[in-house]
């Protein structure tokens, strides 16, 4: 952290990011940045490093080159997941991934905002707030009657849901959405989109998403993707029309 | 209290790793006590066997123990194959005051009360050996390979002793440890190998235990070791263990022992032939720790006997200066050491598996409790019968311990 | 072709299935519709075999099959896509396709055509492990497998899930193709209400594990099935 | 009963003097007598008179003196109580008077054999040596010729330099031109030339026993002669040092290919299927007893099949471990799928059972499992000692594992095995005979670890035990080389066994396995999966 | 998974029959006469007492298994530390009743010839001190191979095996006479432990209570770690370790916590085990025992704690019983037990009977299982 790192007053700000695996680029030196309180949408075609370039900025796969810098003064690459995390950075996966021996409720509660460090976690006790919230919680996702389940019982789409739900509960600065809508009926899906824009209010929000009608709904600026680098970049509308985009994306 | 029958506790281990050579002597003391009923028991009673599986595991054995002794009131147990299954019950024994009698060639260095050594102590067995060896064939150089644990450890160190004592320089000893169940052996029967092409003729003393001689052996074998070359002489191969190895190239190298089936005496002669008609097996083979079960039986038949009661305090007390015979045509007796006189015999292994005597004591070896070579116990005597005591200092005159 | 009826699933003591009742014919699509955890996979599982039924009967050609081990139902000509993928991860994507010559005779063992032409991106990635895949890329994978075994009933359980727009286009083409050949009945869960209206022959719309609706390519047109699928 | 001789003289210098006396001046009949005297020394039923027999035997240059020690070597001399006449039984069993030769009709019960420990038998070497020098047979020339270097003794010198002028073998001329250069190099009456001609003869032999005679130059040669045997003995040394190390190595692939094999089976149990198979060493066990029962069928029945009898062991080995490891798979594992631990749980009890079983059908003790002759001793190679069954052993592992890759990676079943174990389920949605290639997989892991059952009764213990000594360190290989992965094995059985081999020398056996452990232990930290680890993203959740 | 009280119904009655234990057989023992139905013979008493320290070490494998999923095949190392920790008190206590009067040295120290005693032997004649290495033994050696395991990520089967491999050189390196710890014969021939003599019945019937005592309190201990959030993080860690740290979670510090609090509790019921068996050698690292540990645990229901304790004590018990019953027979006994146990009985003894008898609301399955025995987490993803 005591490198000299570009000055920038973007919160997320990916430099020139290379990721290599045997050979095959995943991300081709690839830079981003990302505002305090922006909402991003990530779009491109399958295998184009969307979900590589989370992987890098939550600290699961190490970039060969570049560099991955977070409130202008912590550099991702260097950090572990942990570490990350405890930064103030939120993930989804684009496969729901669930603590599914735990009840939905336990799983809200593991991730609530709270002390992460050994002790403090064998000494808490659970107090009214945290209940409060927890509640809160499952009722934004919709799960208060499924609470007392363990989470593996859930349906596909049940744990996409729960799994939006610690990600809240974590209250991150930055979240890291993928595929938030898959597997979710249309009604679901705008949904989602109103409640991603209720958050990007205070934080900043990247979204993957293939479906264009979510996209749409969420009226931000969208990247897109291609071979590991940026191919456009612009509103939804300038993007869409961008003859490439058509051609390795959306099709005819 | 009026029990009908004598029970005889047997702990050997019947499962794990001591199972191999201690299944046979279970079977040994059933037929001894089988044999012993046929003469009409003793007493006037009937033995009765109670046998129990302390499974190689040591703490197990001291369960076992107790277990005989307190709840299937036992007269006395015979038992144990490795020091450490002795050193975890012995307490038990002290404790609850019974007889153990133990079968074993060991390391010495010990004689307690409730405890007969019916095994060789080192200068039964390891001196004996390497005197022939020095005289018959002429070894300068030494190679001492063992296992890592006591009785190997006390053997090597008395024999280092002893070796010096007879002006062998300290190049000529090579000393070589490996662990339990060592399985190859490439290595040091390379060293040994070039160890003794120095130009001196050089033998190995083996104190190499258990499983880990059939790799040795066959390793030697493939090595084209012979015992012209290197004569390799053991204190743990007897004709059980040389059962599973193909001998063929084996043939001429040694063991030192107190018995062998091979010694051909009419007693010994009877024994065979009824231990196979009982084992349903005209092919068994008896060894040596065997026939020490037979001594030690025999004694503590005879003891019963004279004290008129299975009593231990009485039995141990008529226990020293009893005699019985062996199998191989001398009588051993019981010494106030706890331990026995024994003959003992250099033998060559044979293709047959079977070990040829090459050469013997004049007569019967006392065994010493404490070892003369060792600085720690050449002042001390072991005496049960005058100074009641198992470690005598002779030069302070006191007894050590307790 | 498959007639399932009346048939009901327990995970231990809840219910995900309540008599529900479903017909696929050859050469034609048949979607299963509903909201999150209403039971459209518990109804995939059933008829594959991956979950035993309480009752009702499940029959293929007019045999019998509720009994069967899947690989059984397999050898009869089940196709299945499920949900969430289940690509083998160590094995390479050409290996995953040739797992479906098992229920094959020696001389179909070859990989369709069409899955290359369909999803050209797995010809170049022959040799990657199927779990390096990016997650579109394994569910083409996941279609391209099920192709290869030449069902003659395909199970797609939202098989457009993480897939790009260009492809699931292709994907809404190749379903299809493959209905207007006529040798291959299809089953279809999806939540893409606008992909199903357009394929869909047949429909049912199940709510906590019931049939609450059910017909066919008219009754889509209206909003009636969106509303209920909208809460 | 048991005689204790004393050796006043050395055998063989008595012997050889004799030969030389024999040859240049003896009468015959003196010849005769000598021999007549010697061979009733045999009757004393002492090894200090049977040796002096031999010696005067072998130097009364009795025609019959080499029939007589050969018959000795085989423990075909007898003697009879009764009036201490000695026979020779020739192999067909018929009897031939020791003096006189001719056939003789005694009762072989009346007959005792002459007793032999380890003395006598090199006395009998040495004679034989010396008796066979010039023997037209060429082995006995060779090894009459290694004997002389053996012994070493001064007096043999001139039948030495006669049989080297008459031997045209170049091998048995070098070697006996050694034979010669080693009683040289010792003798005090020889000059600096022969003794120089003697060292360089010696280095150019370069071997141990080379540098135990050059150590034996007489403390008063001449400073040159000194200083060239000492260059000698370094030289060799070095070579010897160097050798050495490559010998480690080789003992090290070799000590890795008995690991590879014990580890192979569990490469598929453990490494593809993913059940902690505690019963696999017990397989191996099964195996060895395989060999141990057919070894014995053809011991009472076919002794002549003894050669082939591991060619018979190995299927049934095979067909043995594995329909107990389909039983296994079948009646317990397969209800287990998913419980990955309580395989550990279960297996363990199996190998529990299976020892115990054995333990009762065969009883505690060793089983004999003989070398078949092929596979027995050793060969040189450039210096380095080899013996054949670890050659074999080497060879046969190797193969072993080249047919399992081939069977895994090239085959229809092989793809099966493994999609079924990453994932079985969708395996069986896919067509895949889940149960069958499941029980299939199980007995070929099982079948495998049998026959590494049957190599293994060549140089261990067939015991109930037999297993137990392998579990751990076949464990610690596949996991060392990264589950699932068989090159991994390979990799991790051969480093693991060469390491231990050079280790060992420096830090004795046991250190040297504990700083194994050890290593192993922190090489799994900068490798948390092993040597070959599975990489990529599906590996980490 | 599990209540989240402390203290749930299986718990307190567990407990209560530890502590009446504690106190009703050695006063049975001590006070009533040989001849009484009650009467608890002496040589049950270090029987029983040697039950409780194993059911404390299966607990203690218990937590590291059932909740962070840290199978340990090398717990016996951390049980042999401790043992070995107070083996060496026991011994510095024999003072010169040592068969060679030593005042210095112990016996298998002066027939090896050893002239001093080594610097490690220091400061066991004193308890506290001898108490304090019980603890500090297993749970420095724990800390330090949990430390470079954990941070360097090592999980699943290797971690297993690299602990194999660790109580594997343990053993050879204690078997070494060189290391002054009695080689193979390792540490006998007790005498007195605090002044008391370690045969006498009344000091026999209070180790007995200190190892009930010891049991209670490791088992309520581990139960106050697993009710509480840190213990919900473990099993969240034993279920999706890497989603885990996603969260925010040091995954490597609270394994390391419990894999320490673990091993120094198994090194506590070494302590205890040693005095009441009367003797402490290197075959307590032997692998095959640690295994065994896991096997008592997997017997009585993993992840259950009162369960690893008594599948600790119902297989000892049938130890014991089948060895002097069936002594040629009881492997085939045994052996099927364990074979039984996972067919039958997939969650234990306590598991299964819980279940059985309706005493808690039905747990789920560990994974989900279908008919066929299939999970369906794939066996790569492990
Ligand atoms: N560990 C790996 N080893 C090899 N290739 C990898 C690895 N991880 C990712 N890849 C490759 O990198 C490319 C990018 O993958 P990524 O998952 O980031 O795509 P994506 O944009 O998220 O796609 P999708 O929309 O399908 O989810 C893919 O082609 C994938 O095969
Ligand atoms: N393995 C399981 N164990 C217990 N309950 C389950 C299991 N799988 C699914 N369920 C329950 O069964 C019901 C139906 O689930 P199913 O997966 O069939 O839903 P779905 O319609 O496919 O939903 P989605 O659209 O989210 O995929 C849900 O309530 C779910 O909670
Ligand atoms: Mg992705
Ligand atoms: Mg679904």
């Amino acid at each position: 952290m005591t490198t000299s790192l570009p000055v920038t007053t973007a919160l997320l700000y990916l430099n020139g990011v290379s990721v290599v695996f045997d050979g095959f680029r995943a991300l081709n030196n690839l830079s981003l940045a990302i505002g305090r309180a922006e909402m991003r949408a990530i779009i491109g075609p399958n295998g184009a490093g969307k979900t590589t370039m989370m992987d890098v900025i939550t600290g699961k796969t190490r970039p060969s080159e570049g560099d991955a810098i977070f409130a202008g003064r912590h550099d991702l690459t260097r950090l572990d997941e942990a570490s990350i995390a405890q930064l103030g950075i939120g993930r989804k996966f684009q496969t729901p991934t669930v603590f599914e021996m735990h009840t939905v409720e336990d799983n809200i509660r593991l991730s609530l905002k709270a002390d992460r460090r050994t002790l403090p976690t064998l000494f808490a006790r659970k107090t009214a707030a945290e209940r409060e919230r927890i509640d809160a919680l499952l009722e934004r996702v919709r799960l208060k009657d499924q609470r007392r389940r363990p989470a593996s019982e859930l349906s596909h789409g049940q744990k996409q849901w729960l799994e939006i739900g610690m990600l809240l509960a974590q209250e991150p600065q930055l979240l890291l959405v993928d595929e938030p809508a898959a597997g979710m009926t249309d009604q679901e899906t705008a949904d989602t989109a109103d409640l991603l824009r209720e958050i990007a209010e205070t934080r900043a929000v990247v979204v993957v998403e293939h479906d264009m009608t979510f996209v749409r709904d969420l009226g931000v600026k969208v990247t897109c993707l291609h071979e590991g680098s940026v191919l456009a970049e612009g509103p939804l509308d300038q993007v869409s029309a961008d003859e490439r985009v058509v051609e390795v994306y959306l099709g005819r | 209290q009026a029990q009908k029958t004598i029970k005889v506790g047997i702990l050997h281990s019947l499962s794990g790793t001591m199972a191999i050579s201690e299944t046979t002597l279970k079977d040994t003391m059933l037929f001894l006590i089988e044999e012993q009923n046929k003469k009409g028991g003793l007493l006037g009673k009937k033995l009765e066997a109670v046998v129990v599986d302390p499974a190689s595991n040591w703490p197990l054995f001291a369960e076992k123990a107790r277990e005989l002794i307190a709840q299937n009131k036992v007269a006395a147990v015979f038992g144990c194959w490795t020091s450490v299954s002795r050193k975890s019950v012995l307490p038990v024994f002290k404790e609850l005051n019974n007889i153990l009698f133990y079968p074993v060639q060991y390391e010495g260095e010990e004689s307690e009360r409730n405890v007969f050594y019916t095994g060789a102590a080192p200068n039964q067995q390891a001196i004996p050996a390497v005197d022939y060896l020095a005289k018959e064939e002429k070894v300068e150089r030494w190679v001492l390979a063992g296992t890592d644990y006591v009785y190997p450890r006390t053997t090597n160190k008395i024999l280092e002793a002893y070796l010096k004592s007879k002006g062998v320089k300290s190049e000529d000893i090579m000393i070589s440890y490996t662990p339990f169940g060592h399985a190859d052996w490439q290595t040091i029967v390379s060293d040994i190998k070039k160890f003794g092409s120095s130009g001196k003729k050089t033998a190995v003393v083996s104190t190499i235990n258990g499983d880990a001689n059939v790799p040795f052996y066959k390793e030697l074998g493939n090595q084209g070791i012979k015992a012209t070359d290197i004569p390799v002489v053991a204190f743990s191969v007897g004709e059980e263990e040389l059962a599973g190895i193909d001998t063929k190239p084996l043939l001429g190298h040694l063991a030192a022992w107190n018995y062998f089936q091979s010694i051909d005496t009419p007693a010994n002669a009877e024994f065979i032939k009824k231990w196979q008609a009982f084992k349903k097996n005209p092919k068994a083979v008896t060894n040596d720790p065997m026939e020490a079960h037979v001594i030690g039986f025999n004694m503590w038949v005879k003891a019963v006997e004279k004290a008129k009661t299975t009593d231990p305090d009485k039995v141990i007390d008529a226990l020293p200066g009893i005699e019985a015979p062996n199998l191989t045509g001398g009588v051993s007796k019981m010494l106030p050491n706890h331990h026995i006189t024994k003959p003992v015999f250099i033998g060559e292994i044979k293709e047959n598996g079977q070990f040829d005597v090459v050469w013997k004591t004049d007569g019967l070896v006392a065994g010493d409790a404490w070892s003369k070579e060792l600085d720690g116990s050449k002042d001390l005597v072991a005496d049960w019968v005058e100074k009641k005591c198992g470690n005598f200092n002779t030069k302070t005159g006191k007894c050590g311990g307790a | 072709m498959l007639n399932v009826h009346d048939i009901s699933l327990f995970y231990g003591a809840s219910q995900a299935l309540r008599g529900v009742s479903l017909e696929a014919r050859v050469g034609e699509v048949t979607c299963v519709l509903g909201r999150n955890g209403v039971g459209k996979s518990s109804l995939m599982r059933a008829i594959v075999g991956h979950r035993p039924i309480a009752s009702g009967v499940i029959s293929l050609d007019g045999e019998d099959v509720s009994a069967l081990k899947p690989y059984e139902r397999a050898r009869r000509g089940i196709g299945y896509v499920p949900q969430g993928r289940e690509i083998f991860p160590l094995l390479t994507v050409k290996e995953n396709l040739e797992t479906g010559y098992a229920p094959l005779k020696r001389r179909d063992r070859h990989v369709p055509p069409e899955v290359f032409d369909i999803f050209p991106v797995l010809k170049s990635m022959l040799h990657r492990r199927g779990g390096d895949l990016s997650g579109g890329q394994q569910q083409q994978l996941a279609i391209g497998r099920a192709l290869t075994t030449r069902p003659r009933l395909l199970v797609l359980d939202e098989p457009t899930e993480g897939i790009q727009p260009s492809i699931i286009k292709d994907i809404g083409r190749a379903i299809s193709y493959l209905r207007d050949r006529g040798d291959m009945a299809i089953v279809l869960v999806e939540q893409y209400f606008e992909f199903a209206r357009d394929l869909a022959d047949r429909f049912i719309l199940l709510e906590r594990g019931e049939v609450v609706m059910a017909g066919g390519p008219k009754e889509l047109e209206g909003d009636a099935v969106r509303d209920r699928m909208a809460i | 009963m048991v005689p204790r001789p004393e050796y006043p003289v050395r055998p063989v210098a008595l012997l050889i003097a004799f030969v030389l006396g024999v040859l240049l001046l003896a009468p015959a009949v003196a010849r005769a007598d000598a021999y007549t005297d010697a061979l009733a020394r045999f009757a004393a039923d002492s090894f200090s008179e049977t040796e002096a027999a031999i010696d005067g035997v072998a130097a009364s240059g009795h025609p019959l003196a080499a029939d007589v020690v050969g018959a000795v070597r085989e423990g075909r001399l007898m003697v009879r109580a009764a009036d201490k006449a000695v026979f020779i039984r020739d192999p067909d069993g018929s009897f031939r008077d020791a003096g006189t030769g001719s056939p003789a009709a005694v009762q072989g019960a009346d007959l005792k054999p002459v007793r032999l420990n380890n003395r006598v038998r090199r006395a009998v070497e040495a004679a034989m040596g010396t008796l066979t020098l010039r023997s037209p047979d060429r082995a006995r020339r060779a090894a009459a010729a290694a004997a002389v270097f053996k012994s070493r003794d001064a007096s043999a010198l001139p039948a030495l330099e006669a049989a080297l002028a008459a031997e045209t073998d170049p091998a048995i001329r070098r070697q006996m031109q050694e034979a010669r250069a080693a009683i040289l190099l010792t003798r005090p009456e020889a000059t600096p030339d022969q003794r120089a001609e003697a060292i360089t003869v010696l280095r150019a032999r370069g071997d141990q026993e080379a540098v135990a005679v050059l150590r034996n130059l007489p403390a008063d040669a001449p400073p040159a002669i000194r200083a060239m045997a000492g260059d000698a003995i370094t030289a060799i040394e070095n070579r010897i040092a160097l050798l050495r190390n490559v010998q480690n190595v080789v003992y090290g692939i070799s000590l890795g290919s008995v690991l590879l094999l014990s580890a192979i089976g569990l490469a598929v149990t453990f490494g593809v299927m993913g059940v902690i198979n505690m019963a696999h060493g017990e397989m191996v066990m099964l195996g060895a007893y395989t060999t141990f029962v057919v070894q014995e069928v053809i011991r009472s029945h076919a002794p002549w099949l003894f050669d082939s009898s591991l060619f018979i062991a190995l299927p049934l080995a095979f067909l043995v471990a594995g329909a107990v490891g389909v039983l296994i798979e079948r009646s317990v594992i397969r209800f287990l799928y998913g419980r990955p631990l309580e395989t550990l749980l279960a297996t363990w009890g199996i190998s529990l059972i299976l020892q115990q079983a054995v333990r009762t059908v065969f009883g505690a003790n060793n089983r004999e499992v003989g070398n078949p002759g092929w596979m027995s001793g050793s060969f040189d190679l450039l210096g380095l000692t080899l013996t054949w069954n670890r050659l074999v052993i080497i060879v046969f592992a190797l193969v072993v594992f080249a047919a399992l890759l081939v069977s895994l990676k090239r085959t229809a079943l092989g793809l099966q095995i493994r999609a079924v174990t990453q994932n079985r389920r969708m395996a069986g949605a896919m067509g895949i005979r889940t149960d069958w290639v499941d029980a299939l997989t199980f007995g070929l892991g099982s079948g495998i670890a049998g026959i590494a059952g049957v190599a293994l009764s060549q140089i261990d213990n067939v015991s109930p035990n037999l297993g137990q000594g392998y579990i751990i360190d076949s464990f610690l290989v596949v996991v060392f080389g990264g589950v699932g992965n068989l090159w991994g094995t390979l990799v991790g059985a051969m480093s693991i066994g060469i390491a231990n081999k050079l280790l060992e020398p420096f830090a004795g056996a046991v250190l040297g396995k504990i700083i194994l452990l050890v290593a192993i232990i922190l090489f799994i930290q900068k490798r948390p999966r092993g040597l070959f680890a599975l990489k990529g993203r599906f590996v980490e959740g | 998974m599990t209540s989240d009280r402390v203290f749930n119904r299986t718990t307190i009655v567990f407990l209560a029959i530890v502590l009446a234990a504690a106190l009703l057989v050695p006063a049975s023992n001590l006070l009533l006469p040989p001849g009484s139905p009650l009467h608890v013979p002496d040589y049950m008493m270090p029987l029983l007492g040697k039950y409780l320290c194993y059911a404390l070490l299966a607990v203690s494998v218990d937590l590291i298994w059932g909740y962070a999923g840290i199978l340990s095949l090398g717990h016996g190392a951390f049980f042999a530390l401790g043992g070995y920790a107070m083996g060496m008190y026991l011994m510095r206590q024999i003072g010169t009743r040592g068969v060679y009067a030593n005042p210095v040295l112990p016996d298998f120290m002066v027939f090896l010839n050893w002239k001093e005693l080594p610097w490690y032997w220091w400061g066991f004649d004193h308890f506290p001190f001898a108490a304090l290495m019980v603890v500090l033994a297993p749970g420095l050696l724990a800390f330090v191979f949990g430390w470079l395991a954990f941070r360097s990520r090592v999980t699943g089967v290797y971690l297993s095996i690299i602990t194999q491999a660790m109580t594997y050189a343990l053993l050879l390196a204690f078997f070494r006479n060189d290391m002054g710890f009695g080689g193979n014969n390792g540490l006998t021939d007790f005498k007195d432990i605090l002044g008391f003599p370690v045969q006498a019945p009344g000091t026999r019937a209070a180790l007995f209570a200190a190892s009930a005592l010891a049991l209670a309190l490791g088992l309520l201990a581990c139960r106050a770690i697993v009710t509480s959030k840190l213990g919900k993080v473990l099993v969240a860690i034993r279920d999706a370790e890497s989603r885990t740290r996603f969260i925010g979670y040091r995954v490597e510090h609270y394994k390391l916590f419990v894999w320490v609090v673990s091993a120094v509790l198994a090194g506590i019921a070494g302590a205890l085990y040693v005095p009441q068996v009367g003797i402490i050698n290197p075959s307590e690292f032997a692998p095959a025992n640690s295994i065994e540990t896991v096997i008592w645990v997997a017997v009585g229901g993993r992840g259950t704690l009162v369960g690893a304790a008594l599948g600790a004590l119902t297989v000892n018990a049938g130890k014991t019983w089948f060895t002097g019953v069936l002594p040629e027979l009881w492997l085939f006994a045994l052996g099927a037990l364990f074979v039984v146990v996972t067919l039958f009985l997939p969650k234990g003894i306590l598991g299964t009977f819980l279940e059985a008898w309706g005493f808690r609301r039905k747990r789920p399955a560990p994974e989900i299982i279908d008919e066929d025995g299939v999970a369906s987490k794939p066996a790569a993803a492990e």
